[in-house]
């Protein structure tokens, strides 16, 4: 597969009041043409930030200290404005979190999207305007003509969420970043734009970067899944690596939590403590102070990348070949037996 | 003609800028001196004044008096036109003094037909008597006849008054309500007419080609401008769009020495009134403590420095002139003249009188700019000359001041009067028993027979005197009962393009004559 | 929307109605009288209270105000300004002259306020951002006349580029300076509120998707931030509007403009009633007629507002 | 990834279990509320300037009168119009008594006088009428400020909070007020009352907070619906204590920024009264009085009207840095900056 | 389940009206009636927009109710009520509020949003009671006494959430209202306060209003569940009976939409699309199709359903 975007190293932090907060500390990935990366972690612990730095939008006290953002052969961290202008919007789109702040209150929904069309496709403004019709009934809103003149307040939550996505897509892009598009939506709202985002996706052959809590919803859409602890990617590998074979304690924790279901449980697991000041990033590894399974070194020095498999790799001392054999909590080990068992079930 | 005005620059105009609006051009209506300044521009009556104050004859050849000096037929010229073309005659006299007396028309200046002496005028104004009886008959078109009840000796000077100039009664009568409200409502019959009046804004007079005495007027109309920022004014004069205007003291420094600087008295005479009732100014010693305790000469000249002048006396200089010929003033007599001493005198006789050590006065004056700020060197003046007083100053509006002064609410209160006719009379009355504009609230039998005999009595015929009877009057008032403490007399300072000669200038009445400028290449 | 309009005029011409009562009211208060002079007797007053049927009790001459404005739009005439004029002649062309100024520099004022607020808030805590503080506090700090002065002082009489006193016959050319001086205090407070308010709008989310979208620079400004920051602009506008269009006093006198600012100055400290109480009723109008528009711009401005509006 | 050149220790890879781990979160030291406030404004350095110049202005303003040896209100009439003549700094060639290059002061024979700011057209010292009318400025400011906090404050809180009926009553009620032009009710006052402080403070009492008002209400009407709000109200907040507590922080910094913009509206108010006549009672003088007065004699003598016109710019620019100041060190958002 | 089936809370034919102008009238909740136990969690689901929230802010009083009527612990507590009452209410009914950040004072320590209502009740004597209970409900919900003296904006969006718990739990209630009170979070965090709540429940005997999307938390933290959508109460039932007996259209689809985190599964997933086109809510009844479980539906609608 053709590597799309390749994010190599990358260090951002803010300058505040209270010191320097250290919110990226190396993050590496890559996305490749037509696949879904999902990025998932513990709150703050920087996949909004790293997006947006893929887009190049940074806050004022913000500083990318180090690293590299390759796409088609540009390293995005050192072009000029005017260069990335040119690339956002048409090239790399995001979906923004929250529909209702995202939107111009002042402005229809269709010009919003048709402004994005003027903006990169050279079109007169009428063509825009049909092409924004066209993409509003595309994201499955009916009457498309009337929805087009009116504004953000008038219309759902669902529904605008669906106009910003409509405004990702206006340009054809090749890359789609989507930070948290759903949260706020009910299930079966979630799963039609789920269902949308694929569909265009096979229809385009979009890469997209897909943001969510919801582990659900991570198996609903991603192909591969990179985990984020504290401003790095402690885990990443296919979807089924991830969610069959989770190899770091932070991971076993998120994966664990999840209710079940099927069974009903006393109590549910959770990963004990608080997320690390960014202020002060503690050595070595940082979720060592919340796990169960640290070892010594885990104070000390931070853990590499170990490779699981040919795409899984996860940072954790526990796969040095020194460290004790430790088994994945128990409850984890037999949801994923069960959820195995689903699968099995459900083939036949 | 609005396009004309501008591009028009072959023609020769006056450019003048006022400081206050026109108000009306209704003789009748009229109070202020700019009305009366323009309206005499546009119209002239029996009589008018030459550069020198001397009454000569205008729309008027000659006049014939009675012995007893009750009857007056005057001879009027034929050639004297309004302007729209029709005769000026003895019937427009007619219409208009009866319409000045006519309570319908209410006119401020009603009054001024009693001073007159014209027969029956006070009963017409109260309306006693039909406006028809009043003592004036055209003989024929160009034969008046007046009637007086009463010798009057400065009878002829205020025919020169815009209060008695002409008015063309069917004109008149056909605009109605409408009359003089625009330039195209209005009739001239003197050396210029209105062309233009942009409320607010400015106006225009042209020459009047049908005025009698057309070939004299060398100028081609007046432009006046209503800059009410006398700093704007100097500046516009400056760069040459204005020919005369006048300037506040403030910039006199300024324009001392430059040719353009102009000086001219004034008719005004302002004075400190003190309310008789006051428990403080009912004391002499108090009055004649205030009266010299303040240094005129500074007032005048440095802090006014405006051509103003200290006023050691009641009638200005310049008013009257007196059956020797001379000027009331010109014997040179000065009562209430500046003496820190003296003052200091009074007071320490007053405060034992009063048996107070440290007495509080209030003084009322206007908000004006410069009367503000006599008043604060008056306050400084007083305070620092007579130990133990604290003034207060009180400004108001001027309508408000007059009325507290009127209703006799005020302690002490800085005012002013001004002249209506030539004759010292125009201020001596002023504080006779009971006039309203008394606001001292004097009241002397003594003053009050002196005057009755010079107005109506029997020295209304004696001129010397009348004359000596007036003076002592004015003796009484400031010297041995000092009523009010003067405080100078006006004058005004103006920058005036030195290539602009012949603006006349008076104390009384029509303040400025334009009839004979002229501007040089 | 032509509804809520209707019924809002409905409320303003009852607005209006007290207003105008009270105005009448005050003004019986006032002390003093039109007909004030050193010359005048108590006769003579009488007889001009009755000339202009002052003698009347109030309630009679207000019904009779009311009636005469109402059905023959007469206001009555001065009494000593221009005396027996009617006063809606009076104001007529005044009236134009300071609407006239007063919108130029409504409209200049707000368009350099909305530059330069939008630079300062585009960069912010910059020296750009210094520079057009100091300049909108010294807009707000420096009173008009001084400018006044200063501007026909400067460019008026010294460099000739405008005519520095108010011309009837090249009118616009005249208004620029008076203009000019009037639209300082109107920079330097939309400036002020602008910078404020964008700032915020800035650091918005849907600044963030604008930008997202590629949208360059300049249109995310104008197209998606300016409109949005505008209400609070346009809510601080809407009196000094007023206050413009009737006229400065200072200006007026300094540039020598036949304004309605120097008229009403001038009408209170004579007492002429009528020029004061017709002032003041077409003061109300463009009061009530303002807030009327601003709310209604409100509503052009901001589409959830319109919503809002048919709530109550 | 195999060549990991880390030497491990022989324990390196030993467990640590819960119960072994020490906390070493790194914690926040629990700051009063106002300590903040005050650590943000001091870093804040405009506000300190503003801060600084302030109180130097208002040292000024109450010592300043009695640094010489002239009273503001004795005249010496020939001592008028003297150009700012000031010792030692008129060695440097300015300050040193000349207009035009001709020195006034060796002209009338007056060697050792020296007037710091000159003297107005009555010959008062312009110094010490600068400071003398700076004390009534700021008097009229901090009324200003007063009657836009416990008027106008009050009244938009009210009328947003409460809203409906109440506030559209309230609505009309302000509109009508500002209706009516000012000037006829100023005009009332000073012939009712006579001219003076106060019917200048009287006239501002009546219209002054109107502006603050409505800041207040709009934003009133928008933090209302907030669930902070809310939540009060869930907790059994009377109407009261929501406006006292939650909904008057958070208004605060418009409120001192729209403050701001009343302190020099409202010297230039009394100044506009000077103007027309209805202002304070001679001798006495605020800034806006001197301003005025050196308005008339501009082109001739311009230090006359310059010295109180910097004076002011310079309390209206420290105001304003020091309002912004507040505003921010009033929110604690602001720290990340 | 408690074995004392003692209701709580009633709420019965609750409707609640916007309107919006002169002619538009928005029916955010229309006609719901569903009684809570002492004890038990109350789960509330539906589309966004279905009128939960205005559900919970109808029943705490922050509007006040178009039509209907609610009892609290035996007393009536909707239109006009005593100030005993209200001060019943104020302290044994507490909502935790959707958006965290919203629903604290930015400018308030944690210290003081938390006191508030015991400064409001005053249930302390001395200064150093009031930050002793502050200090013991931080630790209770997870947070550490320094934490009090921080400001809102200081935390990260879990902490926050359980400040808005803590303040809610200070005054001890009975009641509490929780409207997605966990959305914001990540799992773990998620795990968290869920257990908090749980075992706060269990302790003190708590009752809870729990309004979510996120449906396998509803399922597990919930003894009934209500399925709203456009302002009605379609079904209504004990979780068991809800996830696995739904018998509405609506209840259906929703469920059928939740998310498995089982990536295999999760493709090869069927969703049930609601068509509403057919169905008018408002001639449907309430009706119990088994003990305890309502459906919304005329007869005949029902019947299909259940078949
Ligand atoms: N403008 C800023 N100034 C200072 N710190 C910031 C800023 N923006 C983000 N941060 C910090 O950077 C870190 C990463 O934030 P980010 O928004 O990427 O988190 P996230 O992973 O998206 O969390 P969530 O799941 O809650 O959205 C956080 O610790 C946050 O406090
Ligand atoms: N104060 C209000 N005025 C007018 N309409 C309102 C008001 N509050 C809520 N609504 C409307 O009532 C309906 C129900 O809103 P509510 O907030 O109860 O939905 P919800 O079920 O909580 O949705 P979500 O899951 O998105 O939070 C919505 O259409 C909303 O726009
Ligand atoms: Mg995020
Ligand atoms: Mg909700």
């Amino acid at each position: 597969m053709k590597k799309i975007l390749e994010v190599k190293d990358l260090h951002v932090s803010f300058n505040t009041h209270n010191g320097i907060v250290k919110a990226i500390r190396g993050v590496s990935f890559d996305l490749y043409k037509g696949e879904t990366l999902a990025i998932v972690g513990e709150s703050g612990s920087g996949k909004s930030v790293t997006t947006k730095v893929l887009m190049g939008i940074l806050a004022k006290n913000e500083v990318i200290e180090k690293g590299e953002i390759l796409f088609e052969g540009k390293d995005l961290t050192k072009i000029s404005n005017k260069e990335i202008t040119n690339i956002r919007g048409k090239e790399i789109a995001m979906i923004f979190q929250d529909p209702m702040t995202s939107l111009n209150p002042t402005m229809t929904v269709g010009y919003q999207i048709a402004e994005s069309i003027m903006e990169h496709q050279k079109l007169s403004k009428s063509q825009a305007k049909e092409k924004a019709i066209e993409l509003i009934q595309l994201v499955g809103i009916n009457e498309p003509e009337k929805r087009y003149k009116q504004y953000p307040h008038q219309l759902s939550g669902g529904m605008r969420q669906r106009i910003v996505i409509a405004i990702a897509l206006a340009c054809n892009p090749k890359i789609l970043i989507a930070d948290e598009p759903t949260t706020a939506l009910d299930v079966t709202i979630q799963a039609q734009i789920l269902d949308l985002i694929k569909e265009i996706q096979n229809k385009i052959g979009l890469s997209i970067i897909f943001i969510t809590h919801d582990l659900g919803v991570v198996a609903n859409i991603a192909d591969r899944v990179a985990i984020m602890y504290a401003g790095k990617i402690i885990e990443y590998g296919t979807s089924e690596e991830i969610f069959y074979h989770p190899q770091h304690p932070y991971t076993w924790g998120l994966l664990a939590s999840v209710p079940d279901m099927a069974n009903q449980q006393n109590e549910l697991y959770a990963i004990p403590g608080t997320p690390p000041n960014m202020l002060y990033p503690p050595k070595g590894d940082a979720f060592a102070l919340r796990s169960d399974y640290a070892l010594k070194i885990d104070f000390e020095e931070e853990p590499p990348f170990f490779k699981v498999s040919d795409t899984h790799y996860a940072a954790t001392w526990l796969l040095h070949e020194k460290a004790p054999k430790i088994q994945m909590p128990k409850v984890l080990k037999d949801r994923i037996e069960m959820m195995k068992k689903e699968v099995a079930l459900n083939a036949c | 003609g609005q396009s004309n005005s501008t591009k028009d620059s072959a023609k020769k105009y006056l450019r003048l800028a006022k400081d206050v609006e026109l108000a009306t051009m209704d003789q009748h209506i009229a109070t202020d001196e700019l009305s009366f300044e323009t309206i005499s521009a546009t119209i002239e009556g029996l009589y008018t004044l030459d550069k020198d104050g001397n009454i000569i004859p205008a729309i008027a050849l000659s006049e014939e008096v009675s012995d007893d000096g009750l009857t007056y037929t005057f001879k009027l010229r034929e050639n004297a036109k309004w302007s729209n073309g029709e005769p000026v005659t003895a019937n427009d006299f007619v219409f208009s003094w009866r319409r000045l007396v006519d309570p319908k028309t209410a006119s401020e200046y009603n009054f001024i037909m009693d001073v007159a002496g014209v027969k029956n005028a006070s009963k017409i104004v109260e309306g006693e008597l039909p406006k028809e009886e009043l003592g004036i008959e055209a003989i024929d078109d160009y034969t008046l006849k007046i009637t007086l009840d009463r010798p009057v000796p400065y009878f002829k000077s205020l025919t020169t008054f815009a209060s008695f100039f002409p008015l063309n009664e069917k004109f008149v009568t056909e605009k109605g309500d409408k009359y003089a409200l625009e330039p195209e409502n209005l009739l001239a019959n003197g050396p210029f007419k209105m062309v233009e009046w942009n409320k607010g804004y400015g106006y225009k007079l042209d020459k009047n080609s049908y005025y009698y005495d057309a070939e004299k007027v060398k100028i081609d109309g007046i432009d006046f401008r209503i800059i009410k920022d006398n700093q704007t004014a100097a500046l516009k004069f400056e760069s040459n769009e204005l020919d005369v205007a006048k300037i506040s003291s403030e910039l006199v420094d300024k324009y001392k020495s430059s040719p353009s600087y102009n000086q001219v008295d004034g008719g005004f005479l302002w004075y400190m009134s003190f309310n008789h009732e006051n428990e403080v100014f009912s004391n002499i010693n108090i009055r004649r403590a205030f009266t010299h305790a303040i240094n005129k000469e500074h007032i005048a000249i440095k802090i006014l420095n405006d051509g103003s002048r200290p006023a050691d006396f009641f009638i200005p200089i310049g008013l009257a002139t007196g059956p020797d010929g001379k000027d009331f003033r010109e014997d040179g007599t000065t009562y209430a003249k500046y003496d820190k001493d003296l003052a200091l005198e009074y007071w320490n006789k007053a405060k034992a009188e009063l048996g107070k050590e440290n007495i509080e006065v209030e003084i009322l004056f206007d908000d004006a700019e410069t009367i503000k700020k006599m008043s604060e060197f008056i306050q400084a003046e007083l305070e620092t000359n007579l130990p133990g007083l604290t003034v207060k100053l009180k400004a108001q509006p001027k309508k408000n001041r007059l009325e507290l002064m009127r209703g006799g609410n005020f302690e002490a209160g800085v005012t002013r009067w001004g002249p209506d006719y030539a004759d010292p009379l125009t201020y001596l009355e002023l504080f006779l028993t009971g006039s309203s504009s008394n606001t001292p609230n004097y009241s002397s039998e003594e003053y009050d027979n002196i005057i009755f005999d010079v107005s109506r009595g029997e020295l209304a015929g004696d001129p010397e005197k009348r004359w000596e009877a007036m003076k002592e009057a004015e003796r009484i008032i400031l010297e041995k009962d000092a009523i009010v403490a003067p405080l100078f007399q006006s004058g005004y300072t103006f920058l005036i393009n030195p290539k602009v000669k012949g603006i006349e200038s008076h104390t009384v009445g029509t303040t400025f004559i334009y009839k004979n400028v002229e501007i040089s290449e | 929307m032509l509804k809520y309009i209707r019924k809002r005029l409905i409320i303003s011409i009852l607005t209006l109605f007290i207003i105008l009562t009270v105005l009448f009211l005050l003004l019986e208060l006032m002390p003093g009288s039109p007909f004030n002079d050193e010359k005048l007797s108590d006769e003579q007053r009488i007889m001009l209270y009755e000339k202009y049927e002052l003698g009347k009790p109030l309630y009679i001459r207000y019904i009779s105000y009311l009636k005469n404005v109402i059905l023959k739009g007469d206001f009555g005439n001065s009494y000593s300004i221009q005396k027996d004029a009617a006063v809606s002649d009076l104001l007529k062309s005044r009236l134009s002259i300071s609407i006239k100024i007063g919108i130029q520099s409504l409209m200049l004022g707000s368009f350099i306020g909305l530059i330069l607020g939008i630079v300062a808030a585009v960069n912010k805590n910059t020296k750009w951002d210094t520079i057009t503080t100091i300049f909108a506090v010294i807009g707000i700090s420096v009173p008009s006349y001084v400018f006044a002065l200063g501007l026909s002082y400067f460019l008026g009489y010294k460099l000739k580029l405008f005519p520095f006193t108010y011309d009837i016959y090249q009118s616009f050319k005249s208004s620029l300076l008076p203009t000019i001086a009037l639209s300082m205090f109107v920079i330097a407070t939309v400036a002020r509120f602008m910078r404020t308010e964008l700032v915020e709008v800035l650091g918005s989310e849907y600044i963030t998707l604008a930008e997202a979208k590629g949208l360059k620079i300049r249109k995310v400004i104008f197209r998606h931030s300016v409109r949005n920051a505008l209400i609070p602009v346009i809510t601080v506008l809407g009196p000094i509007t007023v206050s413009l269009m009737t006229g400065s006093l200072v200006v007026e006198r300094i540039f020598g403009i036949p304004g309605i600012g120097d008229l009403l100055v001038t009408a209170i400290s004579v007492n002429d009633f009528n020029v004061v109480i017709s002032i003041a009723f077409f003061y109300s109008m463009f009061y009530i007629l303002m807030m009327l528009i601003i709310d209604i711009l409100y509503g052009v401005i901001d589409p959830r507002i319109r919503i809002a509006k048919g709530a109550n | 990834m195999e060549n990991l050149r880390l030497s491990f220790r022989g324990n390196s890879f030993e467990r640590v279990f819960r119960d072994e781990k020490t906390q070493k979160d790194i914690v926040y030291e629990g700051v009063s509320f106002w300590k903040d406030v005050s650590l943000r404004f001091y870093q804040n350095k405009g506000a300190l300037i503003g801060f600084v110049l302030i109180t130097i202005i208002i040292a000024l303003a109450f010592i300043g009168p009695y640094m010489n040896s002239h009273t503001y209100k004795s005249i010496k009439t020939e001592h008028m119009n003297l150009p700012p003549r000031i010792p030692v700094i008129e060695k440097l060639g300015i300050l040193d008594g000349e207009i035009g290059g001709v020195n006034v002061y060796k002209e009338k024979g007056l060697h050792d006088v020296y007037y710091w700011f000159g003297t107005d057209n009555l010959g008062r010292d312009i110094w010490t009428r600068v400071w003398v009318g700076t004390q009534v400025s700021l008097y009229i400011a901090l009324l200003a400020v007063i009657i836009d906090m416990l008027i106008g404050m009050s009244y938009g809180l009210l009328s947003g909070y409460i809203g409906g009926k109440v506030d559209i009553f309230m609505q009309r009620f302000i509109e009508i007020l500002s209706g009516i032009p000012n000037l006829v009710v100023v005009t009332l006052f000073v012939m009712v009352l006579n001219p003076g402080i106060l019917s200048i403070s009287l006239a501002l009492v009546i219209t002054g907070w109107i502006g603050m008002s409505r800041v207040v209400r709009s934003q009133v009407l928008k933090l209302k619906e907030l669930d902070f709000i809310l939540a009060s109200r869930t907790l059994g907040s009377s109407t009261l204590d929501i406006i006292r507590k939650d909904l008057f922080p958070n208004i605060f910094g418009q409120v001192i920024i729209m403050s701001m913009f009343s302190i020099p509206s409202s010297i230039f108010y009394e100044s506009f009264l000077a103007f027309i006549g209805l202002g304070l009672q001679p001798p006495m003088a605020s800034l806006g009085v001197l301003i005025n007065d050196g308005y008339k004699s501009i082109l001739i003598y311009p230090h006359i009207i310059m010295f109180p016109v910097i004076v002011l710019a310079i309390l209206m620019l420290s105001f304003n840095l020091l309002a912004d100041g507040l505003r921010d060190a009033l929110d604690p958002k602001m720290k990340e900056h | 389940m408690p074995a004392n089936k003692e209701v709580i809370l009633s709420v019965k034919n609750l409707k609640q009206y916007f309107k919006l102008d002169r002619k538009n009238l928005l029916k955010a909740v229309d006609n719901i009636s569903f009684n809570v136990y002492r004890g038990e969690t109350f789960g509330l689901v539906g589309e966004s927009g279905s009128g939960k929230s205005t559900t919970g802010r109808s029943i705490i009083r922050l509007y006040n109710p178009t039509a209907g009527e609610v009892t609290f612990s035996g007393k009536k507590i909707s239109g006009q009520i005593d100030s005993e009452t209200e001060k019943m209410l104020r302290t044994k009914m507490q909502m935790i509020f959707q958006d965290p950040m919203a629903s604290l004072n930015p400018r308030k320590t944690v210290l003081d949003i938390i006191a508030q209502g015991l400064d409001i009740h005053k249930l302390y004597k001395t200064k150093e009671e009031r930050k002793e209970k502050v200090y013991n409900i931080l630790e209770t919900v997870g947070l550490s006494r320094e934490h009090a003296h921080r400001y809102p904006h200081e935390f990260s969006g879990g902490q926050r959430q359980r400040i808005g718990i803590a303040r809610a739990l200070v005054l001890e209630p009975d009641f509490i209202i929780a409207d997605e009170a966990i959305s914001a979070l990540d799992v773990s965090i998620q795990a968290q306060v869920v257990n908090l709540l749980k075992n706060l429940q269990k302790e003190r005997n708590l009752t809870y209003i729990f309004i979510a999307h996120d449906l396998s938390m509803v399922k597990y933290i919930s003894d009934k569940i209500g399925v709203m959508h456009l302002g009605k109460m379609v079904e209504l039932g004990t979780a068991e009976s809800i996830y696995s007996n739904a018998t509405h259209p609506y209840t259906k689809s929703l469920l059928s939409a939740i998310p498995y985190p089982n990536p295999i599964l999760e493709r090869t997933r069927k969703r049930t699309h609601y068509d509403k086109k057919d169905i008018d809510y408002e001639k449907g009844e309430f009706t119990e199709i088994e003990k305890g479980h309502f459906v919304l539906g005329t007869k005949e609608e029902i019947k299909k359903w259940t078949s």
